[in-house]
């Protein structure tokens, strides 16, 4: 049984950081701002996610399960909360999401360059 | 070897630290994690709380009244760069005696620490080795940081809610 | 498993940091640094379970709640350019 | 401002859990990591919360500035005052054996005021320090 | 070579003293107050990092009493810096408001600019 859980609670840790990583990646990777969100929000609920329940598995029933299940509650009420904020922030200062009619004309890319408090 | 790596991590994000306010509040929770790493965690809850809650919002309250747009691009300074390294090159000189990291038998680990971590529980009962020399042992350390904290609140509060704005009038008016 | 869930997450954190420095854009960084602080809480909790200490998860907690609340700032910063802005105006509520 | 309904959504389903936490921080500082100190800034990160979603009025509402401001000399009187009870009982200034029956207990009861003279001292700081700044915006 | 094995085992207290000298940088060489409170506030935490390092035991673990364990880090560091990370929070929102202060009076928080209104007066 507790190979079971074991083998259960490793499973879903190699796949939250592997999430992770994937979300780190497109952070990287990704061309400008909305899709860098996307691909952080892959870390911020499917990696963390799965890492916590991971660890749930590993902690059994105690008051480390509890804390860690409000953590998850934590992320999930606020990661899109921020996200949200963020986005709107980012269209009320002008940012725009390059979609992809956009990018088979020549860009003049608005989000290149440096944008401070004014 | 995870503390390195974290370390590692906190210097390359350092070098390009004169930017942003926020890059400081990112720089606060790597040291936050390196003093989990370290077994501070305390001291890790402390800095991360300071560093990014309250540190943040003030910093940018004051980003707000200062109006600063950006800063003025500033060329490397030579003299000051000198003095930096040589600083520097002195303090790692002096590291150099220093016992080597993690080591169980330097003298920091002989004198009151094991009182500390032996007597706690019998003494006062608070199993937080932290918490108890913090309240107990070194009440009066804590009594000046309390007043500290007090004295500043009163310094920020006397600054900031006086009569608004009159200095450059006034100087204006004397001036002309 | 943990040390290997600590290495893929200290990655992760490297990456999220290049971006941090990169920008280009101040969203970037504020992504990047709400991406950092969750990565911090993973790794809190993965190295309390390597130390065979999870009990420390309190740190986690206030770190999630203070990034909360420093993210949420800087935003409502760069959106009203007012940290208290408030859009009820007097309404009472 | 119908923009704002979600974070407002969301600030006020965490905010209980933020007051309970603190709380708990504050009460569990003698088993686990934490104490006066951090509670306090929890609280205070609370207020924050509270006016940056809410707007500055919102949280005067719930920590009017004149209790605010009274509450930083309250905590510094509080830890001195219980260094006094060890004083007044003859022993040495800040000596918590004088507080219960039993040294140890006193020593924990000690312990315990003395973190509440802290988080409250902290909390108050910190609200006024941020009110301050706030408020010079305007 | 000598010389290199004592580095690397010395290791963190040379990276603590990088960020310690890259806060000195910027307090010295950047002429902006909030950037140096900044840089000052990186001092500040570079200086927790070199107490804290000392009390780690590797092996230990924090020093909460727990039956269970027998090595604990060193606890005195932690509680010194605890004070010092309360006071260095201070500080900072002390020197904010300073600067906010000299802001208003000299509409500017450069440093440069600020002595040369000083000199013109």
């Amino acid at each position: 049984m507790t190979i079971v859980v074991d083998v259960a609670s490793w499973l879903l840790m190699l796949l939250g950081s592997f999430f992770t990583i994937v979300g780190a990646v497109g952070l990287v990777r990704m061309p400008e701002v909305f899709a860098r969100m996307h691909a952080a929000s892959v870390a911020d609920t499917l990696g963390v996610g799965l890492l916590i329940l991971g660890m749930c598995l590993q902690a059994g029933l105690t008051l480390v399960t509890l804390k860690l299940l409000f953590l998850l509650a934590l992320f999930f009420f606020t990661g899109p909360a921020i996200t949200h904020a963020l986005a709107q922030a980012c269209l009320h200062e002008g940012v725009r999401p390059t979609l992809a009619e956009d990018r088979r004309r020549p860009r003049d890319d608005p989000s290149s360059e440096d944008r401070r408090p004014s | 070897m995870t503390l390195l790596a974290v370390v590692t991590v906190a210097i390359i994000r350092q070098r390009n630290l004169f930017g942003v306010v926020i890059l400081s509040s990112i720089y606060s929770f790597l040291m936050a994690s390196l003093l989990i790493v370290l077994d501070a965690v305390d001291v890790a809850m402390t800095e991360a709380s300071v560093g990014a809650g309250i540190s943040t919002v003030v910093l940018l309250a004051t980003l707000h009244l200062v109006r600063a747009r950006e800063i003025r691009p500033v060329g490397p300074r030579p003299m000051a760069l000198l003095i930096t390294a040589g600083t520097g090159a002195l303090l790692v000189w002096g590291t150099v005696v220093l016992p080597p990291f993690g080591s169980p038998d330097a003298a920091i680990h002989k004198h009151v620490a094991p009182r500390y971590l032996a007597d706690t529980v019998r003494e006062t009962g608070v199993p937080n080795a932290v918490t108890s020399v913090l309240a107990d042992y070194r009440g009066f350390d804590t009594l000046g940081e309390t007043t500290v904290i007090f004295t500043a609140g009163i310094g920020v509060m006397l600054l900031l809610r006086g009569v608004r704005r009159r200095g450059r009038e006034d100087r204006d008016r004397s001036a002309s | 498993m943990f040390a290997a869930a600590a290495v893929a997450i200290l990655m992760s954190m490297a990456l999220v940091i290049v971006r941090a420095i990169r920008g280009p854009t101040v969203f970037d960084r504020v992504l990047a640094g709400n991406s950092i602080g969750t990565l911090a809480i993973m790794l809190l909790a993965v190295v309390g379970f390597l130390t065979g200490r999870p009990e420390f998860l309190d740190v986690g907690l206030t770190y999630g709640l203070l990034n909360l609340v420093g993210t949420l700032a800087v935003l409502k910063f760069f959106r009203h350019g007012d940290l208290t802005y408030d859009a009820e105006g007097d309404r009472p509520s | 401002m119908s923009l704002d309904l979600i974070l407002r959504i969301a600030t006020k389903l965490i905010l209980p859990f933020i007051v309970l936490f603190a709380l708990y921080v504050q009460f569990h500082g003698e088993f686990g990591p934490g104490g006066g100190f951090q509670a306090g800034v929890i609280a205070a990160a609370t207020v924050v919360l509270v006016a940056i979603t809410f707007g500055l009025r919102a949280a005067h509402r719930i920590a009017p500035q004149a209790v605010v401001e009274r509450m930083i000399p309250l905590g510094v009187l509080i830890y001195a005052g219980t260094g006094f009870a060890g004083l007044l009982a003859g022993h040495n200034y800040l000596d918590y054996s004088v507080l219960s029956h039993d040294a140890v207990h006193g020593h924990e009861l000690g312990i315990f005021l003395v973190e509440a003279g802290v988080l409250v001292t902290v909390t108050g700081t910190m609200t006024a320090i941020f009110y301050a700044f706030a408020e010079r915006g305007r | 070579m000598r010389l290199l094995s004592t580095l690397a085992e010395h290791y963190n207290y040379v990276v603590t003293i990088f960020l310690m000298m890259a806060g000195l940088y910027v307090v010295i060489a950047r002429g902006n107050l909030v950037k140096k409170l900044v840089g000052l506030s990186i001092f500040q935490t570079s200086v927790y990092l070199l107490y804290i390092e000392p009390g780690k035991i590797v092996g230990g673990t924090a020093p909460i009493i727990d039956p269970a364990f027998t090595l604990y880090s060193n606890p005195l560091p932690h509680v010194l810096i605890l004070t010092a990370i309360v006071v260095g929070v201070a500080t900072l929102a002390l020197g904010l408001a300073l600067a906010v202060r000299i802001n208003e009076s000299y509409g500017t928080v450069e440093e440069d600019e600020i002595l040369q209104e000083d000199r013109e007066t």
